[in-house]
């Protein structure tokens, strides 16, 4: 039982990070209509930053300034890369951030090489907040629940109680209206591509640490975010915050139970054929439940958008 | 009873959310006729062409094509019925050249279908078809012209040629001269009174001189009701349409 | 010529290109290019059915191929162990109805929509089964990939395909049966409407169409090509590994149909082949090839949304005004500076990288037959002057040029 | 200066067959590994070590035959088993007869099946594969062939190694195995079952498992399982991210015991476990650095370390390569007769400059030498690793590991 809690923390804490990056992605999408490739390699530019300035001026400043010099950057991409494609149409849009991301990942390694990058805590946060049944919980982890909540609520403050909030909501249902009431759109759109990536950068710095500062560390998570909001619907922020958390479960709780196919296809009542080393179904027979884990996002994704195209939360059809 | 008509509506309603845009409508348009519908902005007019052409599915109701029921149709099984249909926005093949345009049109009718066996460069016929539209809505100049590049006249009268090539009985045109100026106006009303000849006519329309001109018929919808369907004298003549609608739009004609 | 055998004139002259080649590069190294610049050809052909033609977005299509790759090496074991009796020469053909087979299985459900859905799912199902071939190693072999041997088929007219000169022509021979299919299906009515459907999904469907129909025969017809596509490296390289299935080598695809053209038949053609010599020509000179071809892939993307294909076409019209020529002179004045630019960008990566990265003690570097200290700011300092004096020079030109073009473009007499 | 022109001209070249056999004064050996991607930091510590030690080894010792000089001639194959066998006819076109690879068993797998091939089919171009690392055992079992050599232990010797040290260990009663989902991982898990099983029937496998390879962001569920095991011990192939990833969970969760590795260091993986891996992390390889075997040996390294400052000699198998090749072409008398070299090859004894005596076992070609558990430190390290101050040092070692070891090889010789 008490694992069931350990896994419920971590799953909690990978399923906030991901909302991390997928509410600066969503909100970019429902805004722009555009669903951005390169999203984690912003995230990566925030790992990166973070390393570099953590060696200067130490964590804590690090964790104000990356973020605000990857936000810029992405501000940057929008108003010269983004808007010049966006007249071409959605799908040179998509190719532009695919290219994007490629372009990012080959820039990364040129300044910082191949390696991983010795990115660690702050000492402060080296110790284990708490253990239950003698698994560590260390209090970085806590640190970043809180950083993710905190984020959400602000989001959800400037949202729904302040200006720029209600010309977002607006602009989101209604794009021409909003430019006709006299509101700078294209200004809004790279205020938004702004805060999106700062948002991601904001979660590099934050995961760097954890999860490895490497030049692979996009992909990694590159698709999974754009599952998450697929799955979540896009342009919802909600969905994207509840299958964030269904995502960050899912894997956690699909590596820590080794439910083996072979239990279940003999509870299903089938023999195990005797010539398992040579039967052409072996790897069925093998399969469990970690291995497959890491693909069950896509598998989701997959069967929600053929058989709900909108998403679990979505309003609106892709 | 005759022959069934050609566009038959009954009870038709459509709603989106809790707004009801379509409201009972009840309307027969007999083969042959041309029919006009009016009404002010936001009266649904365009709605109720969506519903006949199978775009959108009525939330109640029927809409019988020659006596059989399509509303549950997509639009491509519409279509094979006999029914084509126009857009209020251009809507051509922009990146393809005006004779692909019409020949895209030609297809489906001169049964090819989704063959990969033909190839439509060699089939005398089909060419010839595409010519002849060509030269009926007087573009034959314009044959390799990209659709994309045309004026925007010449994409109405592109959009017109597309929607008549495959020889359907049936033509909707959603306000063809929207946008127009008076001369490219005269023009295109009489490409769409040659090239309708004998065919079954629905238009919406804005511009009151085209529909009194047109028509044989006219139905007035309002906020989602038909009003009045009459022929164009006695719609003139109805007080209940000067009042809903039609006074305010002749005052500003004149 | 008479005007009934022009249209075949490019097919002569390709089919006569690729029978010469061999005699021109014949040492093993530049046959494989070859043979994989052929592969690669058929396969950014069948891509852009999808992506010019259809309107389709991939980030999987590298599955179709791949699949059909895998089933072919199963093939030629089965010839090796099992006495199948399968000439060499037609396992292409197999390797394309595996890859129709599973992209009709997949076109069912990703092909209701164009855009971001099929994107989406297309990238779902790569993930897949890129995913899958790790673990279901019975077929994909696991890491490791499975490995056949070509050569243990019957032989055919005395061939038995052991040397790489024998399967280039294999290669190209199916790559002009797979060219000519590709584009003859392009004019067929299905291939007409997959045009129509990626301009005006909606007006298809009111011509008759369904658009859904349309799009899943181009995507069947694609995983065709594709899977021959795939059979063919199968017998080039007579191993298929993961990353024959993988996202890698799906965004390559797409990034060689872009880079080409996707809007011109010829487009993923020029892209394979420019991309090819790229890959093994540039990779050979620098580390940081992969740098370069992200720079000039967005670049592509944003300033020549048509591709290279796109930058020659612009030319046809002032060709057929028979003004080309006024073009000449200020071609060869922005020439210099342009290449200048060029080089000079490329130095500035280039002495950067190699300051920053080589080995400590190791600070002589050497660029375009030049060798120098990359530690040293005076390097650098010269590359970046050489850059600004050729921007320079360029926006000097840039308004004559400008003129140029317009006059250049222009239908009427001198203006 | 070279031009666009020049560039083209230089396409030509590559392409066409005038390059095919430039100087024949020197001894050509293609390098075959990723020098870009993600794991083009291993392959440019692995081309590093190879030119310092033909420079150091071979060249400034006069070279072989009477004076040919070793030339290592570098091929990106950008980790991929396609562009492997593509810049292997490459190589092969230049002339070069000795091919070494040897990150990821993918691609050694595709290598050493294409040679095979090549051999049999251009009997008159025969090459000879160094494979200096990838230790999928079938490389020289089931897929063994009589060009293929191998100079690492591969994964059944390590393991025989490693788990005669933990026979030894009483404090280890529960273990636990991960790995990454490929051959090589699903090797390490089963020569571990087998060793344990054979040698300490008593512990118990509380886990054996494998993850999906370079898939998992976030390895605490992982390690959350390895706690409620109870495990005393770990085994892990693991390499790359996947290591570190696992690695700093593992830790972070409150795992204190050892964690016996096959790759958890250098390329920036010492560094970043730093002092959170002092005490549990541990490595089972070849080539003893720390303390150093012999004057020899450090001077070797100095020099080395003075060239490279910023690289690590990760893979040290790879000067007994370059001597032991260098040894063989001068006894064959030939650096083109193929056959000949390799038959100097099989069954060539060697004293390595790390202190232990190799055998290039006949029946197989997989080289048999001593096989060190090495502790993640900074106690005692001479060298260290990523400039980190943390090295590896010996704990234990295995003298000629596995020596007597079956195989079911069956070598076709020519």
């Amino acid at each position: 039982m008490s694992l069931v809690l350990v896994n419920l923390l971590d799953g909690l804490v990978t399923g906030l990070l991901l909302f991390m990056l997928c509410s600066g992605l969503t909100l970019i999408f429902s805004m722009m209509g555009v669903l951005n490739f390169a999203h984690a390699s912003f995230y990566m530019l925030g790992a990166y930053f973070g390393y570099q300035i953590s060696t200067y001026v130490g964590f804590w400043p690090a964790l104000l300034i990356a973020p605000v010099i990857v936000g810029v950057a992405g501000a940057l991409v929008e108003r010269y890369g983004l808007r010049r494609v966006h007249k071409f149409g959605h799908v040179p849009e998509l190719i532009f951030t695919f290219g994007l991301a490629l372009l990012i990942e080959e820039v990364v390694q040129f300044f910082w090489g191949k390696s991983q990058m010795a990115f660690e805590e702050p000492e402060i946060l080296k110790f284990a907040a708490f253990s239950i049944a003698g698994n560590a919980f260390p209090a970085y982890k806590v640190f970043m629940i809180f950083i993710a909540v905190g984020i959400f609520l602000v989001l959800l403050y400037i949202l729904t109680r302040t200006r720029v909030g209600l010309i977002i909501q607006a602009a989101l249902s209604y794009p021409e209206t909003v430019q006709n009431l006299g509101h700078n759109v294209p200004l809004v759109f790279m205020g938004v591509f702004g805060v999106g990536t700062a948002l991601a950068g904001l979660a590099g710095v934050i995961a760097g640490p954890v999860l490895g500062t490497f030049p692979g560390m996009a992909v990694v998570l590159g698709t999974i975010v754009f599952v998450t909001i697929v799955v979540g619907g896009l342009g919802s922020l909600w969905g994207a915050l509840a299958a964030s958390l269904l995502i960050g479960w899912l894997q956690t709780f699909a590596a820590s139970y080794n439910v083996t196919m072979r239990d279940v296809l003999l509870t299903l009542g089938l023999t195990e054929p005797a010539d398992l080393a040579t039967s052409a179904l072996r790897d069925l027979w093998t399969l469990t439940l970690p291995q497959i884990g890491p693909i069950l996002p896509y598998l989701l994704m997959v069967l929600v958008l053929a058989f709900r195209p909108q998403g679990l939360f979505g309003k609106r059809e892709t | 009873m005759s022959a069934p008509a050609a566009i038959e509506l009954e009870g038709l309603s459509k709603s989106f959310g809790r707004v009801e845009i379509i409201r009972d409508v009840t309307l027969a348009i007999a083969k042959g006729e041309r029919h006009a519908i009016i009404g002010p902005n936001g009266a649904g007019k365009s709605t109720l062409f969506n519903l006949i052409t199978g775009k959108y599915h009525p939330t109640d109701g029927r809409v019988r094509l020659n006596g059989e029921a399509v509303d549950q149709l997509k639009p491509y099984e519409i279509n094979r019925r006999g029914l084509s249909r126009s857009f209020q926005i251009t809507n051509i093949f922009p990146r393809m050249s005006v004779f692909e345009n019409i020949r895209c049109g030609l297809l489906w009718a001169m049964e090819y279908k989704y063959s990969f066996w033909h190839l439509v460069d060699r089939q005398p016929d089909l060419t010839r078809r595409t010519e002849e539209i060509l030269s009926e809505i007087n573009m034959s100049d314009k044959r390799d012209t990209l659709a994309g590049v045309l004026t925007y006249a010449e994409q109405r009268a592109l959009e017109i040629g597309i929607t008549i090539a495959g020889g359907a009985d049936i033509i909707m045109l959603d306000e063809p001269t929207a946008g127009m100026s008076a001369s490219e106006t005269e023009y295109i009303v009489g490409l769409i009174r040659k090239v309708t000849e004998s065919k079954t006519l629905v238009v919406v329309e804005h511009d009151m001189g085209v529909v009194f001109d047109l028509a044989d018929r006219i139905s007035v919808l309002v906020y989602g009701e038909i009003i009045a369907s009459d022929t164009p004298e006695n719609v003139r003549a109805s007080a209940a349409v000067q009042e809903a609608y039609l006074g305010t739009a002749l005052e500003e004609e004149a | 010529m008479s005007d009934a055998l022009r249209p075949l004139a490019p097919w002569g002259v390709a089919a006569l290109v690729l029978a010469v080649l061999p005699f021109i590069f014949a040492s093993g190294a530049a046959l494989t290019v070859m043979n994989q610049m052929a592969i690669t050809i058929i396969f950014a052909l069948a891509y852009n059915m999808l992506l010019g033609q259809g309107g389709m977005l991939s980030f999987g299509h590298a599955v179709y191929m791949g699949l059909g790759g895998f089933f072919c090496v199963h093939l030629m074991n089965w010839v090796e162990y099992d006495n199948l009796w399968l000439p060499l020469p037609l396992l292409p053909l197999f390797g394309g109805l595996f890859g129709l087979f599973f992209a009709m299985i997949v076109g069912t459900f990703s092909t209701r929509r164009a855009g971001t859905v099929f994107a989406m799912i297309s990238l779902g199902v790569g993930e897949l089964i890129a995913a899958c071939s790790i673990i279901v190693v019975a077929f994909f072999g696991g890491e490791e990939g499975v490995s056949g041997d070509r050569t243990m088929g019957p032989t055919v007219f005395g061939l038995d395909f052991a040397s790489q000169q024998e399967v280039y022509y294999l290669s190209a021979i199916w790559l002009m049966i797979s060219a000519a299919a590709m584009y003859l299906y392009s004019r067929t009515p299905a291939g007409r409407m997959a045009n129509a459907v990626r301009d005006n999904e909606e007006r298809a469907e009111f011509l008759g169409y369904s658009q859904r129909k349309v799009r899943f025969m181009s995507f069947c017809a694609s995983g065709f090509f594709a899977g021959i596509a795939g059979a063919l490296f199968a017998i080039n390289f007579e191993i298929l590994t993961e990353e024959n299935l993988n996202l890698a080598t799906s965004g390559s695809v797409l990034l060689i149909t872009f880079l080409g053209g996707a809007g011109f038949f010829i487009g993923p053609i020029i892209g394979a082949i420019v991309f090819t010599l790229l890959q093994t020509v540039l990779s050979l000179y620098t580390e940081i090839w992969q740098l370069y071809l992200g720079i000039l892939f967005v670049a592509t993307v944003m300033f020549f949304p048509s591709g290279l294909t796109g930058l020659i076409a612009i030319h046809f019209r002032p060709y057929h005004l028979g003004k080309i020529s006024v073009l000449t002179k200020p071609y060869a004045l922005i020439a210099l500076p342009a290449l200048g630019l060029a080089l000079a960008s490329a130095s500035v990566l280039e002495i950067a990288f190699h300051a920053r990265h080589a080995a400590l003690g190791d600070e002589q570097m050497s660029l375009f037959g030049l060798s120098f200290n990359s530690h040293h700011p005076l390097p650098l300092i010269a590359a970046l002057a050489l850059g600004a004096l050729c921007i320079w020079l360029l926006r000097r030109q840039l308004p004559s040029f400008r003129e140029a073009w317009d006059e250049a473009n222009y239908a009427g007499g001198p203006s | 200066m070279r031009t666009l022109a020049g560039l083209i001209l230089g396409t030509l070249i590559a392409l066409s067959s005038a390059v095919a056999a430039w100087a024949a004064d020197t001894v050509k050996i293609a390098f075959i590994d990723p020098l870009s991607g993600p794991f083009a930091a291993t392959g440019e510590q692995g081309l590093v070590h190879y030119q310092f030690a033909a420079e150091e080894l071979v060249n400034k010792q006069g070279g072989v035959l009477g004076g040919k000089k070793f030339e290592i001639v570098p091929f990106d194959n950008k980790i991929s088993p396609k562009e492997s066998l593509i810049q292997l006819k490459v190589a092969i076109d230049q002339g070069i007869r000795f091919i070494a690879q040897g990150n990821s068993s993918g691609v050694a797998n595709a290598l050493t099946d294409a040679i095979k091939k090549h051999n049999r089919r251009n009997p008159d171009k025969r090459v000879i594969f160094l494979n200096y690392s990838a230790v999928d055992p079938a490389l020289t079992n089931a897929k063994c062939n009589f060009w293929h050599f191998r100079f690492d232990a591969n994964a059944d010797i390590k393991m025989d190694a490693l788990t005669d040290i933990i026979a030894k260990s009483d404090d280890i009663k529960k273990i636990y195995l991960i790995g990454q989902d490929y051959s090589f991982g699903k090797a390490v898990a089963a020569a571990a079952v087998k060793y344990l099983g054979a040698k300490r029937p008593d512990i118990e496998i509380v886990g054996n498992e494998l993850h999906p390879i370079g898939k998992v962001k976030d390895f605490t569920p992982y390690a959350r399982k390895i706690m409620a095991s109870g495990a005393d011990a770990i085994i892990t192939g693991n390499w790359g991210s996947d290591m570190v990833g696992l690695g700093k969970s593992v830790i972070a969760s409150g795992f204190k015991k050892p964690i016996y590795t096959y790759y958890a260091a250098s390329t920036g993986i010492t560094k970043t476990f730093g002092a959170e891996g002092k005490g549990p992390l541990k490595l089972v390889q070849e080539g003893a650095i720390n303390p150093a075997p012999s004057e020899r040996m450090t001077a070797y390294m100095k020099a080395f370390k003075a060239k490279h400052p910023d690289k690590d000699m990760g893979q040290p198998r790879i000067a007994n390569v370059i001597e032991m090749l260098a040894k063989a072409i001068d006894k064959a008398g030939s650096a083109t007769d193929m056959v000949a070299v390799a038959k100097a090859l099989e069954g060539m004894e060697h004293d390595s400059i790390f202190g232990s005596k190799i055998v290039m076992r006949a029946k197989d070609h997989q080289a048999i030498q001593d096989v060190h558990i090495l502790a993640h430190t900074d106690e005692g390290i001479d060298f260290d690793l990523d400039n980190s101050g943390f090295g590896l040092k010996v704990e234990s070692t295995v003298k000629m590991a596995a020596a007597d070891s079956e195989t079911t090889c069956k070598m076709k010789r020519p």
